[in-house]
């Protein structure tokens, strides 16, 4: 680098030092490859940088910047990523082909320049750039402002509900598994003997005596006061209850026998 | 613009503190108690101070579906509970079923009461679970009305009013009779 | 009571309806549309109608630190930005800014979508490490939305509405033009 005192010459004017933004301490070279996104980024720095046009690249002094660059990285040992590298072919590529005698057939059409791929990708990526760094000045959830959400008042736990079906279901599903298991039998119970039963059970919780006609309410009906009375003959053969009489005809007493207590 | 310029300094304060306030308590996701909202005010205020904005802020959603609350960890907003029915439509999650022992469980008091555990078991042919019968008895469908006299005394357990109310029936004659259901099962198995 | 007693019933259920859609907004753990409000209504009610009460709602919340906006997936009450300087008082860890790296990547997908890790690739002139597009996953902001008809089938990636949600714009054709941002820049680096 010493017999080069000149840099670079941008429009025509020596640089005689990297420009100071360019250069980066020794021991700040880790953080090159984070600083710039890639070679695409890198070329656009530099070519921003000296206010050049994207769309009229001076390819030489491009080139002479970039690989300075590439050499001084080199330098420091630092592992260049295959993408600088393959982007100094590229850049070497098109300045000789720049070089190069233009071929003598010429074409009703310019011929294609050979930097207008490069000047296509440069001005693309930029646009990305710029599109991230707007998308980023967005205002932004968690960041800038925050939605709104209140807590709802959960009830306790919510609890499951049960319909007819269900328990129908559920029965059905026992059927069939009693026909399974043959060894016993699901018995049909007439259903209001058996409420019957609960409902005596419960009014003779208390365990004191209670008269038997007032376990009777004359006005349900004849049907219900015959359930009734079955309940009450079943639930004596369960020796679930006590039945008394102290004399003939005397009242009845009724109470939950003493052992069911 | 023109209104709160007009409005004495000290309101306008009070005003925008109480914006504030109101904004960070329905950001927060947590409650927040008074130590956290005083770095909010820009002036130092006390406690008697920040708690009558609270209160200026919990009148100011009386009748809103959401309110200011305080609880022992601070203050926070949440919803009204008459507003539940309505955020229920928005988030239809399924109910919580019960398990089908407990359901069978339940079938058996319903169809046999009074029925000790020792039944259920013979019927069902397995050993029915202690949180089975709690479940049911917490729920308050099922209740023990006495025991068997019989060695070891087991608990009758039978159906409550609650379980016949919350099934919408009057009697227990109501449930799906017992002989039609058979009839039914008879008519699946056969065809 | 008494006085909306004497409100006509119409404005009285009005007032109810407003109430209880302000609650659901103000709840709700997503953006609203307004299919998924109209449920809250018992009775049927039109986008027209449900969209005035709407605008009825963003009025009432004019000078208050909290708005009801319109957004890609629907409404949602957000915080007016300027609060956020009190909100960072309440909790002072700030969310991670982006690296370049993951905001150029969100560019690309944004503008160029649907696009493969090579299309991203191809544009950056480097690899996207895997981390990146993770990154915005994670966050909800890009997906996959089908694989390309080519060798090895790459996976396509395309924006999500929470994206849009998260910035606060309705369309991705509210994004930053780019052809505006050409503009601005040849501009800056002319002058």
């Amino acid at each position: 680098m010493t017999e080069h005192p000149v840099i670079a010459s941008i429009h025509g004017e020596p640089l005689k030092s990297l420009p100071q933004d360019l250069y980066i301490p020794p021991d700040a070279l880790e953080l090159v490859l984070d600083t710039f996104q890639g070679p695409l980024d890198l070329l656009l720095y530099l070519i921003r940088r000296h206010n050049l046009e994207v769309l009229d690249i001076p390819m030489a002094e491009l080139t002479r910047q970039y690989l300075h660059y590439i050499e001084l990285l080199q330098q420091h040992r630092l592992e260049l990523a295959a993408e600088y590298l393959l982007m100094a072919a590229v850049l070497i590529e098109i300045k000789s082909r720049l070089l190069l005698p233009k071929p003598a057939r010429v074409s009703d059409e310019e011929a294609e320049d050979p930097r207008a791929e490069l000047m296509r990708r440069l001005q693309e990526y930029e646009q990305m750039k710029l599109a991230a760094q707007k998308l980023d000045q967005l205002p932004q959830a968690g960041r800038d402002f925050e939605f709104i959400q209140v807590m709802i008042e959960q009830k306790a736990a919510r609890l499951p509900e049960i319909t007819l079906e269900d328990l129908k279901l559920a029965w059905m599903n026992l059927l069939e598994k009693a026909r399974i298991h043959t060894h016993h039998t699901v018995r049909r119970e007439a259903l209001s003997v058996r409420e019957q039963m609960s409902h005596i059970l419960r009014c003779l919780r208390g365990g004191e005596f209670v008269a038997f006609d007032t376990l009777f309410d004359p006005e349900s009906g004849v049907q219900r006061l015959i359930v009734t009375f079955v309940a009450m003959l079943e639930l004596a053969k369960e020796y679930l209850l006590e039945i008394q009489q102290s004399e003939t005809f005397g009242s009845i007493y009724v109470r939950l026998s003493r052992t069911a207590e | 613009m023109s209104d709160s310029a007009e409005l004495p300094s000290e309101l306008q304060d009070r005003a925008r503190l109480k914006i504030i306030l109101e904004t960070a308590l329905l950001t927060s996701a947590e409650a927040l108690p008074l130590s956290q909202m005083k770095p909010l005010c820009d002036e130092p205020l006390s406690n008697r101070e920040l708690e009558l904005l609270l209160a200026d802020i919990q009148r100011d959603w009386l009748n809103r579906g959401i309110e200011l609350v305080e609880l022992a960890s601070g203050w926070r907003f949440r919803t009204r509970p008459h507003m539940q029915v309505y955020l229920d439509r928005l988030s239809p999650q399924k109910p919580p079923r019960y398990s089908r022992a407990v359901l069978e469980t339940l079938a058996i008091i319903a169809y046999h009461q009074p029925v000790t555990r020792g039944d259920i078991e013979e019927i069902r042919g397995v050993a029915v679970a202690s949180q089975i019968l709690k479940t049911l008895e917490a729920r308050g469908w099922i209740e023990v009305i006495g025991t068997r006299d019989t060695p070891g005394r087991p608990e009758l357990f039978a159906t409550t009013k609650q379980l016949l109310d919350d099934l919408n029936l009057r009697t227990l004659q109501e449930l799906p009779s017992l002989s039609q259901m058979t009839l039914e099962e008879n008519d699946r198995i056969g065809s």
